[in-house]
């Protein structure tokens, strides 16, 4: 009885109307509260955290690269479970989440690598260094760029879907090898002087900002990634009548 | 604060340069991010619309026949 | 003998971009039977062939071989069918008999290997390699597959198509000879069929409901 | 004699050779590509020994990487071309084992040349003689996995046949063994215990072994409907 009850819910959940319902209600409040992290964050990192003893002021891109790193990282996760989600059960919702997620996973890569690259002009004196967080987040935005062009491979969107999230899977498995075999790579040519990260040993004045900056990124990710799936709904189920009626219904409206 | 003016705020002992255009980078992205799906589902709007209207003036073609046929 | 049902499909729904591709498809087949699948270009004849043989996964419906889910007895009907597409699946480097022999089932012996190639007028050719052949010639490579096969449910999509009028006469005779032992048969052909005898099933393209 | 339908891992193993030696010109054109470019490289940098020897383990792995990426393309597209892939795909069999033997035998006819090869391209380097039995095992390992995983890309990148994306695909997934491999190298030539990342390479190709004819076998189900 009680599984029953799960299984309807859990399909509920699979209905892409389901979803455009009840997002549509979240969403005001899930823009709110990242709102209010990322610009407490952003104050409190900026102008009220202490600067590093070593790398001075330059170390406040910390607030914005850390965060984008965690979430792009996490992000891929996010997308190839939804991908073996959609392959498992059959999905179409989890389709459509997986492939919002990789625009947006690689637009945070992205950023994380800029900033990776500004930051390390002050602190080592040249744009782009082989530093194993950031040859790890190119290799990411490769993984990430490649799921997003395998679908023009494919004209059925449904063979496409499959096919990403195969790709999607592979990518999960290799992800921590790619990042353990950097990690080993970096330390085996190039002890780095100074190191990104070292979260634990930070200072708190410095930490919690941080923590501030990661829960934001996260509510951002979230809150971009419903936005996404909202669009890519509509455009894949143009022609479900719940979606004609919601049309109507605008343009009545207006 | 830890800065004590505006000024030092911006100059940040000269890392401002870096610090800045790394958040202005980032935040530029980041609005990117939210923008786009946002015109993406504008422009679904509309797309559908016109698929509705499709839809009407077909039915309305075909029953126009049907009715033609009925009346011959 | 009584006729035995051999497939039964039920519904069978395939979409390709959220679009149903055709009307729901709902038949039968008994064992000395063949269907004959018609169908506007672009009806998704070939893609329909391709679901039966398990290439592509039905978006609905189901499909039950001698009355057994799919599922349930996939190795039985794999072994069971034959399917011989629009592509021949016969490599350009290796010879006549090598492709015939690589194509057909375990223990074929020589002499049915050998008359095989003979009923389809190939016999002077078994060691010449496949890229010599001329399209025709390459067609009924494939086609030999018929005389050795033994497996007991058909599927042929455009047997017919490059082929004059003695490989059209050939393949009739060993449809009829398939049928006449109890086999079955899923066929598409543009050209109407003097032999064999063949109830159709019309495909039609799916209909968007206003 | 092999057929189709009982299509294990040796029947799909034998034909692929077959193929492969009837076929010489596909076969050379890796080995070629990776002497040529071998030849290239003192030219570009400078014709000194001691330089040579310290890029040598780097260059003879990327020379690997590509060579296998540019041979694999083709593992499945020619079976798709001509009808053989739905055929295979017909198969009553467990596709793992006709995936495996077409593998093995694009590592016989690619990887395992190079291997062989290398050596050559050792001394034209001037590798210290101590790094040429590392090198060699290293490669031997080392070139089954790009296979396998290079086997994963082709089949995804099927209906549009690989090219540049395959590359995209795959070339992230290379990275381990790219570093693993010259790793070993490099620590034979810095008189380091090399067999920590031999070891390593082996348990790469142990799980790629393992995963990749799934996501394989799961790829080239979605080529026919492109």
């Amino acid at each position: 009885m009680n599984l029953h009850l799960q299984w309807t819910w859990f399909h509920r959940l699979g209905s892409p109307r389901w979803f455009y319902q009840k997002t549509q209600r979240w969403l005001p409040w899930l823009s709110f509260i990242m709102l209010s992290l990322l610009v407490a964050g952003l104050v409190w990192g900026l102008a009220y955290a202490p600067p590093d003893a070593k790398q001075g002021n330059s170390f406040r891109i910390i607030y914005v690269h850390v965060p984008a790193s965690v979430v792009a990282l996490a992000g891929y996760y996010l997308m190839a479970i939804a991908g073996a989600v959609g392959l498992i059960w059959r999905i179409k919702l989890s389709y459509m989440l997986m492939r919002s997620a990789a625009p947006i996973g690689a637009a945070l890569t992205f950023i994380a690598l800029v900033t990776g690259a500004i930051w390390g002009k002050p602190t080592w004196g040249a744009y782009w260094v082989w530093d194993a967080r950031i040859t790890s987040m190119l290799i990411l935005l490769f993984l990430y760029i490649g799921v997003m062009a395998l679908r023009h491979t494919y004209s059925s969107h449904e063979a496409a879907d499959k096919a990403s999230a195969i790709l999607g899977l592979v990518g999960m498995v290799n992800v921590p090898i790619i990042y353990k075999s950097v990690d080993w790579w970096q330390t085996l040519h190039q002890p780095a002087t100074i190191k990104f990260t070292g979260a634990p040993s930070m200072h708190p004045d410095m930490f919690m900002p941080l923590v501030v900056m990661i829960v934001g990124f996260y509510a951002f990710y979230a809150v971009s990634l419903i936005l996404f799936t909202r669009a890519e709904i509509l455009r894949r189920e143009y022609r479900a009548s719940w979606v004609k009626q919601l049309v109507t219904d605008k343009l009545a409206e207006k | 604060m830890y800065f004590d003016s505006l000024q030092q705020l911006i100059f940040m002992d000269g890392h401002g340069v870096y610090v800045w255009s790394a958040f202005i980078i980032s935040i530029v992205v980041m609005v990117g991010l939210m923008v786009k799906p946002l015109c993406q589902k504008k422009q679904e709007f509309k797309n559908i619309q016109l698929h509705i209207k499709l839809q009407q003036v077909n039915q309305a073609a075909t029953q126009k026949e049907a009715l033609d046929a009925s009346h011959s | 003998m009584a006729a035995t049902n051999i497939l039964k499909i039920d519904n069978l729904a395939f979409e390709r971009n959220d679009t149903l591709l055709f009307e729901p498809v709902s038949l039968q087949l008994n064992s000395g039977e063949a269907l004959h699948i018609e169908g506007a270009n672009g009806a998704g004849k070939t893609t329909f062939f391709q679901i039966l043989i398990n290439l592509l996964e039905p978006s609905a419906g189901s499909i039950f071989f001698r009355g057994q889910t799919f599922s349930k007895c996939r190795y039985d009907y794999l072994s069971d069918i034959l399917f011989i597409g629009h592509q021949s699946g016969v490599k350009a480097t290796l010879s006549v008999e090598e492709n015939l022999r690589w194509m057909s089932p375990d223990n074929t012996s020589a002499e049915k290997i050998a008359l095989a190639l003979q009923s389809v007028g190939l016999e002077h050719y078994a060691n010449m390699p496949c890229y010599r052949l001329s399209a025709g010639q390459h067609r009924r490579v494939a086609l030999a597959r018929l005389v050795t096969t033994t497996a007991s449910l058909w599927y042929l999509d455009e047997p017919f198509a490059a082929l004059d009028k003695q490989g059209v006469a050939f393949i009739e005779g060993c449809m009829q000879q398939h049928l006449n032992s109890g086999g079955a048969m899923v066929f598409s052909s543009h050209q109407d069929l003097v032999k064999i005898e063949a109830r159709s099933y019309r495909l039609q393209s799916y209909r968007e409901v206003m | 004699m092999y057929n189709y339908l009982s299509g294990g891992f040796s029947a799909y193993l034998y034909r692929d050779l077959l193929l492969g030696i009837r076929n010489k010109t596909d076969l050379v054109k890796p080995l070629i590509f990776f002497l040529l470019i071998s030849a290239l490289v003192p030219l570009a940098i400078a014709p000194e020994a001691e330089r040579l020897a310290q890029l040598a383990p780097g260059i003879i792995w990327i020379l690997a990487v590509l060579a296998t990426l540019l041979s694999v393309e083709r593992l499945f597209s020619d079976d798709l071309q001509d009808g053989s892939l739905e055929q295979m795909l017909l198969s009553p069999n467990m596709l793992i084992l006709p995936i495996l033997g077409k593998i093995a035998a694009h590592w016989l006819m690619i990887g395992l040349p190079l291997t062989l090869l290398s050596p050559l391209i050792g001394i034209w380097f001037s590798l210290p003689v101590v790094a040429v039995i590392p090198m060699i095992l290293s490669l031997a390992l080392g070139t089954a996995v790009l296979s396998l995983i290079g086997a994963v890309g082709a089949a995804l990148t099927l209906p549009r046949q690989g090219g540049v994306l395959l590359a995209l695909l795959v070339m992230p997934l290379y990275m381990p063994v790219l570093i693993f491999g010259s790793a070993t190298i490099q620590s034979a030539v810095d008189g380091l215990d090399w067999t920590a990342p031999l070891a390593i390479l082996a348990a790469f190709l142990a799980i790629a072994i393992a995963l990749c004819p799934l996501a394989i076998n799961a790829g080239l189900r979605l080529a026919k409907n492109g």
